[in-house]
């Protein structure tokens, strides 16, 4: 019999198989097509203090097996979130990982030390969302902030676990992922989308209103595996990988590349069983290569 | 049951060059689609095109559904070339469908172009009871007249070349119909809309300048259509009370796949 | 009648189209499917001093919408380029670009004077080639090293036209392409490949030997537009645009986006007569628009 | 006349569930190709499957060509779906062909599964001239049997499971063929050879051992096929003059695309 469950930080999840943030709504959306108890846990739609209207549209464009977005982190906000759909994910088997984003280190501290209390079972920094200029971004690529406002929720927590999403935009990932875990983070997970941009050459336009918006889907693979694997060689803190997975091989290339669990977002769009079947799928893996635990395949590239 | 589903292509027939019927089957058991509600169909096989792409329920059959589709970009023109016997993924039905109308009302069914696939099988649920105004740039864009004049209580055409019915836009036909009828006015009306943003932004205009209960389809770029993606954002006017923790002056969206794709033209901020 | 020449530095392109370097040989491979003659100019696989073997294989693969490539910067040396490849460019009526690599400023400095000295129209210094560790990945991230390579380079022609090739592994390329331009380089070229990754779930191996490959393709095209969009508005200087062009519509993408030439590279493997097949596409959307000049296109991005 | 044309299909057979023989059309007046040379084929529609992916010439017919091909992967299973009418884009012919035996020379072709697709045609165009040995998994895997007897001087077949043939690998049939004919060692021989890596490296050293000219196809990821991109290199041999100028220790590429993909077998490093 393999095992399919993994530890991050102090949270044990049944699967490695979670939703990706905002893509994925707050759980209920999909709860008609898959079992969510199946899955190691919900992540949901990015957090703020208050709610957020999001960007105006065009918010979204297709590319090349890709996916440009710029919703704006439009959502209901700490309060509604507490209130109406908390309650709902925890009617589930599985943990409940809330994304949060702040514009200011107050913000963060809040809205976690928030979360903290009502005992969701992680927190995921966002601090990579290409698509509200001030904040997030920031702390993304800026070294010292980073590493001071990871310190800082760490501080303020007192069960949550604590995952760091990491931007893309850096040229050494493995660096921000070793500040986030010298800072206490407990995991990491990457990747954020890529800011790209697409244009109507008729209209002269770009496609999204924001001009610039986060590419996601198979298209990212690649660099997100790099990213995986290279964060992998830096730290000894778990990974959440992500980026462009569809499938079970997918996932399976995140695993060996370093990652202890995958998350699953664009794909949800286009088929909303892929968690599920993903999940299947690394099983039958498993049982066909006569493997017993994931920890035999994770960081297993045999590089040479 | 599940609104996640393979179908099978049993047709794919040309109405003209541009516009095309697909036929599909649907799981036995599934829930049928209402007027208004649409489905999402996967146009590629591998990752390009990778979204699927929304069309509107056009019309129900024994084994399945229909819809009528014009070729727009890159998923419309595979879909073109799918044969019968093609498998396709679909999600569906979604969206909320347009409000019937009560025994006591009149309808006023509206189509600009395709988007006659969207209120087609609105005015076949009620026959005899629209007053259909359905308008195209020219006749050969005009589909399936003779079953919506069997249809509908009266079917208005309109073309922009005049080569099938009057020479105009659905809006000339409309004021038409109102100032040659007008004891239509005094009917209590419902009006159903779907077609070009102008178009659909000038019908709402109408309602609410002769108070009449207005309702339209819109369309958004979606990723997921089951509103967990947040990209199919329409504004809308912001209800005081509900405004009160938002910031002030920005606009409220809602989402075209899981609130509408039928909105009730008041609430839109055009 | 609507013009399509355009001027980079003090040379001047009858079309805006180029090829991109490592992607069309020395210019012979598809001579025998279009007419040189009409490109802009062809830009020539990465020249070192001594020929190098490059790469063990496997050298690519393909990932969705793109490929990944570690050819480790196989070419024949300068030595050889100059008796060899150069005078069959010189046949042709179109400027002839050598893309230049080194392991040392040295290294550079000596490309750039031998085929300053043999007359070749521009030189492009790749600062940003993924696939050789020491060298070249370097300059092109380190901001100080990229402004001394630069102003070294310029000071060392008398003739050639210098561009600067752009790592896109970099969190600001506005940046790079800022000091580039200060040092004195007279246009900047982007994107190189971005660092990938893809595994065989069955061997664990990854699918290129050299584990890290460069992606290339329509993939990119997001990214690299956002990146030729932020450097337009940070530098005077003309750039050259790549990375995942397709067709003319694409290319017209990147002219609107800022880029004053574009660079065809994957999408020639694809389909050899794409270069042509795109200045005919850029020619005919002209005159439908009724313009005259490409210079009304370049930068017009209407960003209301 | 271009090598880089849209060719369309003109039948696309199932020779068993995992090989397929696709013919295409080529332009008039084209080259045809000859034993040993490729062709890359677009399988996909939109951008995934990007690249191209390359056949050999199975066949030549009076307006076009043939492949034989096995489903390997996504490309392959495309092409499987594509019906009679549909277009490729199509680059080719590709690389060099096996040098010709001369009339004092006696051909020895050994084919490993689907490696018939590259040897078939040279086969043919000299008739009753080779000792064939043709090796696959399992009689079903061994296609155009009755074409190869009437085409070879001698046809030898052999599957790993015993199903048709000698029961063994062609390795088996060649050491068993020189060992019962031991005066064919002493014609003049050219050997040919196509099929899996393990069975080429095994052919190259009978060759070696022997003192038999081998000529080998190689297979290799490939994304230009005219020798643009350097993605299909194959370690081979250094001379000792062309070695200078580079790093020593370093191996030394040629490019399966136009190099190859034959290869004198004394010519790779293994
Ligand atoms: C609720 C709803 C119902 C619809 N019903 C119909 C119908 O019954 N018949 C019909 O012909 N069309 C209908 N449409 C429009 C149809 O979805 C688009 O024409 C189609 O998505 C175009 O795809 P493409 O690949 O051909 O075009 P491309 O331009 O290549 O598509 C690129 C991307 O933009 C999206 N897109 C492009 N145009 C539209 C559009 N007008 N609306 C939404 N997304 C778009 C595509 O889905 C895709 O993600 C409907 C749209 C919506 C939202
Ligand atoms: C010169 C030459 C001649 C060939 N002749 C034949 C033939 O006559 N019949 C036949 O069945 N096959 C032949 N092959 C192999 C054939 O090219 C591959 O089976 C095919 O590319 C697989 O594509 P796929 O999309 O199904 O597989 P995938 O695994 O999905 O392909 C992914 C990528 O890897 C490449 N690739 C995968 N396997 C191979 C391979 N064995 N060789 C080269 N590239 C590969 C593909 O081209 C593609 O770029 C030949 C290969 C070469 C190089
Ligand atoms: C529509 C959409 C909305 C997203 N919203 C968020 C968000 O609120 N917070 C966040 O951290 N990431 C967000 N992401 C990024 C995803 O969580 C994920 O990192 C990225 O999409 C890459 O994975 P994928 O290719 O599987 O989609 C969003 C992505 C998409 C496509
Ligand atoms: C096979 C291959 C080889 C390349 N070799 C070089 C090179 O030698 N020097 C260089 O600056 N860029 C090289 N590149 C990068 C291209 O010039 C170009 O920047 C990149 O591929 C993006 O453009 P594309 O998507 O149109 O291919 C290479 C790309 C490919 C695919
Ligand atoms: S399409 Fe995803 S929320 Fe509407
Ligand atoms: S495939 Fe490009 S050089 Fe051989």
């Amino acid at each position: 019999m393999s095992r399919l469950d993994v530890q991050i930080g102090s949270m044990h999840l049944k699967t490695p198989v979670v939703s990706a943030s905002g893509c994925f709504g707050y759980g209920e959306e999909y709860s008609e097509f898959i079992d969510l108890n199946r899955l190691g846990a919900v992540v949901v739609k990015g957090i703020s203090l208050k709610p957020m209207h999001g960007n105006p549209p065009p918010r979204i464009c297709e590319t090349p097996c890709g996916m440009l977005n710029s919703i704006g982190l439009q959502n209901v906000g700490l309060k509604v979130f507490l209130k109406e759909k908390l309650p709902f994910l925890r009617t589930f088997d599985t943990k409940v990982i809330v994304n949060i984003f702040g514009n200011s280190m107050k913000d963060y501290e809040k809205l976690a030390s928030s979360l903290d209390d009502a005992g969701v079972d992680a927190i995921e920094l966002n601090v990579s969302c290409p698509n509200v200029r001030k904040g997030g971004i920031w702390f993304g690529t800026d070294r010292k902030m980073l590493g001071k406002l990871v310190a800082a929720i760490k501080e303020s927590l007192q069960h949550s676990v604590l995952i760091t999403k990491l931007s893309p935009t850096v040229s050494d990932i493995g660096e921000f992922a070793q500040i986030a875990e010298d800072a206490g983070s407990d995991a990491v997970s990457l990747i954020n989308t890529i800011p790209g941009i697409a244009i109507d050459i008729n209209t002269r336009k770009p496609k999204i209103r924001n001009i610039i918006g986060g590419l996601s889907g198979p298209a990212i693979k690649p660099i997100a595996l790099r990213m995986v694997y290279e964060t992998y060689r830096r730290v000894t803190i778990p990974i959440i990988g992500m980026g462009g997975i569809m499938n079970a091989s997918d996932a399976l290339e995140f695993i060996i590349a370093g990652a202890t669990a995958v998350a699953i977002g664009t794909a949800n769009f286009i088929n909303p069983l892929t968690t599920v079947e993903i999940i299947d799928g690394i099983s039958s893996f498993m049982k066909q290569k006569n493997l017993t635990a994931l920890d035999d395949l994770t960081g297993s590239l045999h590089a040479g | 049951m599940s609104r996640y589903f393979t179908a099978t292509i049993t047709a794919n027939l040309s109405l003209n060059s541009r516009h095309f019927l697909m036929e599909l089957t649907s799981p036995k058991n599934e829930n049928q689609a209402l007027p208004g509600q649409f489905y999402m169909i996967g146009a590629g096989r591998g990752y390009d095109p990778l979204l699927k792409r929304a069309f509107s329920l056009f019309r129900n059959t024994p084994d399945g559904f229909q819809i009528l589709y014009r070729i727009q970009g890159r998923g419309t023109a595979l879909m073109r070339d799918m044969k019968a016997g093609t498998s396709v993924e679909v999600l569906g039905p979604l969206g909320r469908p347009y409000p019937e109308p009560s025994k006591k009302q009149t309808s006023l069914v509206i189509a600009g172009g395709v988007g006659i696939a969207s209120v087609f099988s609105l005015v076949e649920k009620f026959p005899k009871q629209a007053y259909m105004l359905y308008g195209a740039r020219s006749g050969e864009d005009l589909f399936y007249v003779a079953e919506l004049r069997d249809a509908a209580r009266a079917l208005i055409l309109s073309t922009d070349d005049g080569s099938l019915g009057k020479k105009g836009t659905v809006m000339d036909s409309l004021q038409e119909l109102v100032s040659t009828h007008a004891p239509l006015l005094n009917e209590r009306l419902i009006m159903y809309a779907c077609g070009p943003e102008q178009m659909l932004r000038e019908v709402s205009h109408f309602g609410m300048v002769h108070n009449i209960q207005t309702y339209i389809s819109f369309e958004a770029h979606m990723a997921c259509g089951v509103g967990a993606c947040l990209s199919c954002a329409v504004a809308v006017k912001k209800k005081k009370r509900k405004q009160k923790s938002y910031q002030d002056g920005e606009p409220l969206y809602k989402k075209v796949c899981t609130d509408g794709p039928v909105f009730d033209a008041g609430d839109v901020a055009w």
